[in-house]
């Protein structure tokens, strides 16, 4: 075991993908010289050289797109698009491309491409820095979405994503890179299928995944205090979404609150809720229930932002309501 | 950085055998995508259908520069790439029917065909999403240390597009092995080169990301090859990216749904006075290496080569509702 | 009263709108000499000349931002992006500027632009031309989202639109503009605040826009024949929703199924769903249903593209199962 | 269209008044970019801060070419665009510490400045994104057949982006008024240009979609200011677009958070030797316009200046919580 932080986790896992496997790379804006917009590749340009850690130009829609080719030719890249926030501008690969070319081919190609990318709010960044857009892409076919919460798979989660023929992108919550853990340093790819239950509990469901997570377990340890056992579920993997861990977890507890940063309206949370309803509609004691982002851009302010981003107070509260 | 001059039609009469295989690929293009309208109007292909008539000479020369281990990167308008490249004709046909024996097996139509034994990576429809997958592929073929080109064809509207901007300059930056084959056929959809560039000589586009490029008179098979048979060994050779514009004129409407109200029919009588089949034709009778006889006995293959693609076709299985959702992802 | 198709609805309102207020021009991929991929703007370039209708060149980041600009700056700008599909590409200048710039600036500038584009699939365009993405929008905060579902509303929601201080997204489904109906053509500007109900009934709510309202109302009517009175609600504005019109309908129905053409994952449809549930939990008497189209980039072939999109027969079998 | 050349240093002495008030203008911003930095060590400002310490002449020289009349678009870069447009500085630090009498009502902070009286359209905070909007406020004026000029700044890692490529051309094609200024810091973060740009002069992309351009030293207030007239007054006469590209530098790290590790120290040093402000002083002396007693009213003017601001950040009123969701929508 050894103590790490998320981000060593991170650089950790692209340092042994790199010297195991001569066909993975790392591409991305200030991803060598500066050493990561958040310090995640530090070194590795001095350890493998510029052809395998490749700073490119600010081009997303093209470094994506080209992250694509590469990897229907024989390549296994890892492109990190510096914050979720920039992605917009290569969406259009994300969606006509990276998703669809399997399947418009009947068959013929795989893309075997992960994305990383930094995301979320809470660093006083503003409207233009500060997006949880992971559940857009969960709505797409295609690809999948991991959004690891723990130090433990900010490493086994990229392990992971390396062995899938298909393509795989992964969020890491800009919050939580400073974030320290004792890790085994040699543990392999984790599972990326599943859910996992981060607190056992009996009396309310609390789901959340990335950045959400750590204000759900406060939020569970605070009700514990009260005499309520919350359980916590750390989604992960975001699409395909591991249901069957989620309302096995609700049948037992009857009531569910939902975490996300997202914006309320659309968010992923809303589809959690609504399979939560379609799938466990009788074991249900009170309708599912959301603490998301407030509606607006994010502000700058910080009393501000902490009013416009989901809290553990919040989480609190609305579960007293329930179980009252 | 050469600039844009239209190369003077090749003098040199070309070997006899190799000039006859180029006048029936253009054959082949030319009746199959007649053949493809009919059968559009007959109702038994739908969705979008881009034919490529009048442009056959782009397509068949640049493909002869290529060999099997080079990856072609197409638009929509891919029919005549396809032919070019090899792919069996009712693979093509039985695609654009819908059918389980098409080359995408049916989930990609006239405009998504794909053909991995080729390395025909597809058919893109948005424009200009091909060039960045150009891009990638020539940077896995440069680290893999494998001697490939990546041809990229698309239209002279993309060069509007960011991505065009972003690709030419990445795969200059980087010295990667593309080859970017413009197809300057005058007009995106309805929109004039003219009415939506600034500076309309792509050549000199192409100079601002230091590739080098030239115009070539796309309606000139002979032209056409020998200019990307230059550029793809350039390329090949190791000097990085370049970039062919090729003038050229497509004789139909953009699409099937096009009135075609934006050209002018005085424009578009005059471009098919240069029909890059029967220019190649009249001057391979010039030159005596074409005559009735071979002119017929090319009719009646070609005839056959699309009655075949039309029986396969039609003789093809319709995939299975219930493979709906195989290759989302792999198995 | 006058009887025209949707297309023609459209383009009546984008006639009036140029021809009451100078400050109108309408801009995007030839909507000019070609009129329109989907001739809705037919004849409007030889009427109000080159400086008013605008073709655009490939541009779609730049044409839609400088509708934002244009917007901030004294015009009355109406962009049309081609098809939602393309939208993709100026998805940066949607989310990162027309829909944060009133916000950040504290309320200094508002954009009074309003972005028309066609969605949808059912004309076997295949897995990039086919996309229903308004969810995504509809997830925006600072936007405007609209979903004209009839003649009459193509011709007054776009009027509607252009009286708006703020951004407007208006999403014409493809396969209704040759859709006919009698309307008004005289008729201004009609509501773009409220759902409407399309069809009374008391046994179930079928909550539907767009391009799936045609299928939910053939439903309602198999429905009928079996003796179930389906109650239909067009939602008509995407953001807001107007969720009072359908919790009402459901308060009074007890069931509702939602239909909605896009990937069900992640689908407007399970926000309708899940907000049914927070505001009628206790007056469902089945969880809420949706028919959603299959998590499948679509693909060209005409059955399997059928077996794809949401079906009035699959409406009709998911309400048998809940009034059974 | 003009070829890259760093123009000679004026020779001219300006007037005295004028050239004062350039000197100070520039100090303000210094000063003013030192005071954020330490206010952020103290924790009152968080999030990005871009500090523009270096570039002053930039800002400070084309804002003089500018009229009230005309627009301005900057980047998250901003705060020496917007003291140089003359937005009261308190304003500017009340918005980075967060309060409501922020220029943006606390909402923007550091990177979002905007001041709809000065047609201060805003700093953009992605790369690029400030482009297609100053091509449509400029596409307004030119409609409206207002006579004035939007003055778009960006970086040079921006011209990597589609959205220059676009914006350009469009510019360009329709003629308008905008005028493209390039900050050329040689660093986008710490990618340097050449290893962002297959074509490093900035001047020869213009060319390439007929924008006459021209390169400018920009650590010197008096080019940059006769450069900015010259190709302002252009764009006034409805001759369409231009783009200046300053040559400057950035004498801090990117952003508080940038540890600087790939830049030669002995770099960073060579250009602070060309310190915009140092210069200019030094010239004003040889030419007799600037005395000890000068320069010394000016830093107590300075002084004052950012004391006022630092107060009025202070004093500032924090916005009430309950007005989160105000400015989402129009009321
Ligand atoms: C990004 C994008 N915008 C718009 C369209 C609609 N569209 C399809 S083809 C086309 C014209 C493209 O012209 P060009 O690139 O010259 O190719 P050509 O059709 O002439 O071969 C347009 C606008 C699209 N497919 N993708
Ligand atoms: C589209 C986009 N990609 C990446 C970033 C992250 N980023 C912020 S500033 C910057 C460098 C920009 O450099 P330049 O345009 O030269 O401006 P400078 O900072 O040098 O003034 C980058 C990469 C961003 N803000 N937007
Ligand atoms: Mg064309
Ligand atoms: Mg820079």
């Amino acid at each position: 075991m050894q103590r790490m932080t998320y981000r060593e986790a991170v650089r950790s896992a692209l340092r042994e993908a790199l010297a195991a496997d001569p066909s993975v790379f790392l591409m991305g804006e200030d991803v060598g010289r500066y050493g990561g917009a958040f310090a995640v590749s530090h070194g590795l340009l001095a350890e493998f050289g510029e052809e395998r850690v490749r700073d490119t130009p600010l081009s997303e829609s093209t470094f994506v797109g080209a992250g694509i080719g590469a990897a229907l030719n024989g390549m296994r890249p890892i492109v990190e698009v510096m914050t979720v926030n920039f992605s917009l501008l290569a969406m259009d690969q994300v969606l006509n491309n990276a998703a669809t070319l399997r399947y418009m081919s009947g068959g013929q190609f795989n893309i075997p491409l992960v994305v990383r990318m930094a995301t979320g709010g809470g660093r006083q960044l503003a409207a233009q820095h500060s997006h949880s857009l992971e559940g857009w892409y969960a709505h797409i076919p295609g690809i999948r979405v991991l959004a690891p919460a723990t130090v433990a798979d900010a490493r086994g989660m990229l392990l992971a994503a390396l062995r899938e023929p298909d393509p795989v992108f992964i969020f890491e919550h800009a919050t939580l890179y400073p974030m320290e853990d004792e890790i085994d340093e040699r543990a392999g790819a984790c599972d990326i299928r599943c859910a996992a239950v981060r607190r056992e509990g009996t009396d309310v469901t609390l789901v959340a995944s990335g950045g959400s997570l750590p204000k759900a377990m406060t939020a569970a340890e605070t009700l514990a205090d009260e005499g309520v056992q919350a359980e916590v579920i750390d989604l992960r993997t975001l699409r395909p979404l591991d249901m069957e861990t989620v309302v096995a977890s609700v049948v037992k507890t009857h009531r569910a609150v939902i975490v996300d940063e997202a914006w309320r309206t659309g968010s992923l949370a809303g589809e959690v809720s609504a399979q939560i309803m379609e799938r466990a509609f009788n074991a249900l004691d009170w309708p599912v229930q959301r603490v998301c982002g407030a509606e607006v851009p994010t502000p700058y302010a910080k009393h501000m932002e902490d009013a416009a981003l989901p809290r553990a107070e919040t989480v609190v509260e609305t579960v007293r309501e329930m179980v009252r | 950085m050469s600039e844009p001059a239209v190369s003077a039609p090749s003098a040199q009469p070309p070997e006899r055998d190799h000039a006859l295989l180029l006048l029936e690929e253009m054959f082949r293009i030319r009746r199959f995508e007649e053949k493809a309208a009919e059968t559009y109007q007959a109702g038994k292909i739908r969705g979008f259908l881009h034919l490529y008539i009048g442009e056959e000479a782009v397509a068949v020369g640049a493909m002869q520069a290529l060999t099997g281990d080079d990856a072609i990167v197409a638009t929509y308008r891919d029919h005549g790439h396809a032919l070019a490249r090899g792919m069996p004709p009712g693979a093509l046909m039985a695609e654009m029917y819908g059918k389980a024996n098409g080359c995408s097996r049916g989930r990609g139509g006239s405009m998504h065909f794909f053909d991995a034994s080729r390395r025909f990576y597809g058919g893109y429809a948005i424009v200009s999403g091909g060039l960045p997958i150009a891009v990638g592929l020539a940077l896995a073929d440069k680290m893999r240390g494998l001697n490939r080109v990546t041809a990229c064809f698309f239209g002279e509207g993309a060069v509007a597009e960011g991505e065009f901007h972003e690709s030419l300059n990445l795969a200059e930056l980087w010295q990667l092995p593309v080859l970017f084959l413009c197809e300057n056929n005058l007009y995106a959809m309805g929109t004039a080169l003219e009415r939506s560039e600034s500076e309309t000589r792509i050549a000199v586009k192409a100079a601002s990301y230091r590739v080098p490029s030239e115009t070539v008179d796309g309606m000139d098979v002979l032209a056409v090859e020998a200019a990307t048979r230059a550029a793809a060994g350039a390329v090949r050779g190791g000097s990085g990216p370049r970039l062919l514009e090729f003038e050229t004129y497509r004789f139909r409407a953009h699409s099937m749904s096009d009135p075609d109200l934006y050209r002018a029919k005085e424009e578009i009588e005059r471009w098919k006075e240069r029909d890059p089949i029967t220019l190649f034709e009249e001057r391979l009778r010039g030159w005596g290496l074409l005559t009735d006889d071979e002119q017929a006995a090319i009719d009646e293959r070609v005839g056959a080569f699309i009655d075949v693609a039309v029986a396969e076709a039609e003789a093809g299985p319709w995939e299975a509702v219930e493979d709906l959702e195989r290759y989302v992802m792999s198995e």
